[in-house]
């Protein structure tokens, strides 16, 4: 199990603020977890796609595409980020 | 090195004084803030609405501040962020940075500001008569950021 | 812009507060403020006595302050520097640099803290419990201003 | 006539805080000013002297050794700024 939180333009147009997943044996990095939620089709597709410029942290620290995920983890989604 | 996360204004003099205690080898304090302007690309905004990530926000900018100690002399930082909403001519956020010497107190702040405006997970949502938008990511936030990854210090 | 000279303290909110009035446009305020060390090359500091040279200090400080505005973006600036005698901990300088961007109040608050440092007519007198003496100028203060005068801008 | 004023280290050491100075002909520049005081000798030689660091400043704005120097003019010496 995994949690997964969205935040801003991404936790509006996915109509969602967190979720908890099973993680599928195959689903290691941040990149095959993105893969899997396209999977969904419509916005998830669309806000995920290349397309479309966002982030993501596991357990609140930036992450890359290659970065792992394991049950346990908090993954985040989230657009570039615009404070200060 | 605090970090503080409110919904509240914050007062420069206040945050200043409080950070100087136990400090006498403190002679520079070079502070930034930054405030919500009248006008944003065009629009005139209304209101800002500031999200962030509890617990990642708090991580992020120690640190930013940690790797400010590691590369210059610093004597202590303060970082505020404010959340929720914001008016026109609010402050936003506060970065104070002490040191003995100027130059690494210049130095500091405006590397904690640059890394803030490009790690740090806030996001801005204006809202103006034409409606609410989330505030895009500058391109020259990054480039700010990145220049401090240079390996050549700056004088 | 505006200069004072003047023996009395100063509080870096009010005047921050007071400079903003009239400029919806500023996004970014840049801050440095000077202290007085309790310790200095060894020494420990008792006073400090600054001496100026009236009507050209502020002269100079008006020339470099209009040198910033023509290098950055700048809406206005403040510098508040102080005479007499001070305490140890007590603000002697304070400069402020207001900007819709923070790079350019970043550059030009440091950028008039160089000039200040090594072409304002101030002098400090360190009272220690070894008698007194006069500060001496630092080669320091002199190669940071100089490096402004290179052509190439910094991002 | 012009008028001289010292400021810090050079005014305690010279013991005075202004002077007006009929300006002798042949007298045109700071260095020539310098010169002229020099020969006062004893503290004026050490004070003014090539091994002791000093500014200059006419009118009110830093000067160098070839700087005009005329009569009405105010005339400043002084050490190396230590302000800020």
């Amino acid at each position: 199990m995994i949690t997964i939180i969205y935040f801003a333009r991404l936790k509006e147009a996915l109509g969602l603020t967190s979720e908890q997943l099973l993680l599928p044996d195959g689903v290691t990095t941040v990149e095959g977890l993105r893969t899997l939620l396209m999977q969904r089709g419509g916005v998830w597709e669309k806000e995920l796609g290349p397309l479309r410029s966002f982030r993501a942290a596991v357990n609140q620290c930036l992450a890359q595409g290659h970065t792992g995920v394991k049950a346990g983890d908090e993954v985040a989604f989230f657009p570039p980020v615009t404070g200060g | 090195m605090r970090v503080k996360i409110q919904t509240e204004d914050f007062d420069l003099s206040r945050e200043i004084a409080t950070l100087r205690q136990g400090h006498p080898e403190v002679g520079a304090i070079v502070s930034f803030v930054g405030v919500v302007r009248d006008f944003n690309d065009g629009d005139h905004v209304n209101q800002l609405c500031l999200e962030h990530y509890p617990g990642m926000t708090e991580k992020s900018i120690e640190s930013i501040m940690t790797s400010a100690h590691e590369r210059w002399q610093l004597v202590d930082c303060l970082v505020i962020h404010r959340v929720g909403l914001l008016m026109p001519l609010d402050q936003i956020v506060l970065v104070v940075v002490m040191s003995a010497h100027r130059g690494d107190a210049f130095a500091g702040c405006e590397f904690i500001m640059d890394y803030l405006k490009t790690q740090a997970p806030f996001w801005k949502k204006e809202k103006t008569p034409q409606g609410a938008h989330w505030v895009e990511a500058k391109q020259s936030d990054d480039e700010a950021a990145q220049r401090w990854s240079q390996s050549v210090p700056r004088l």
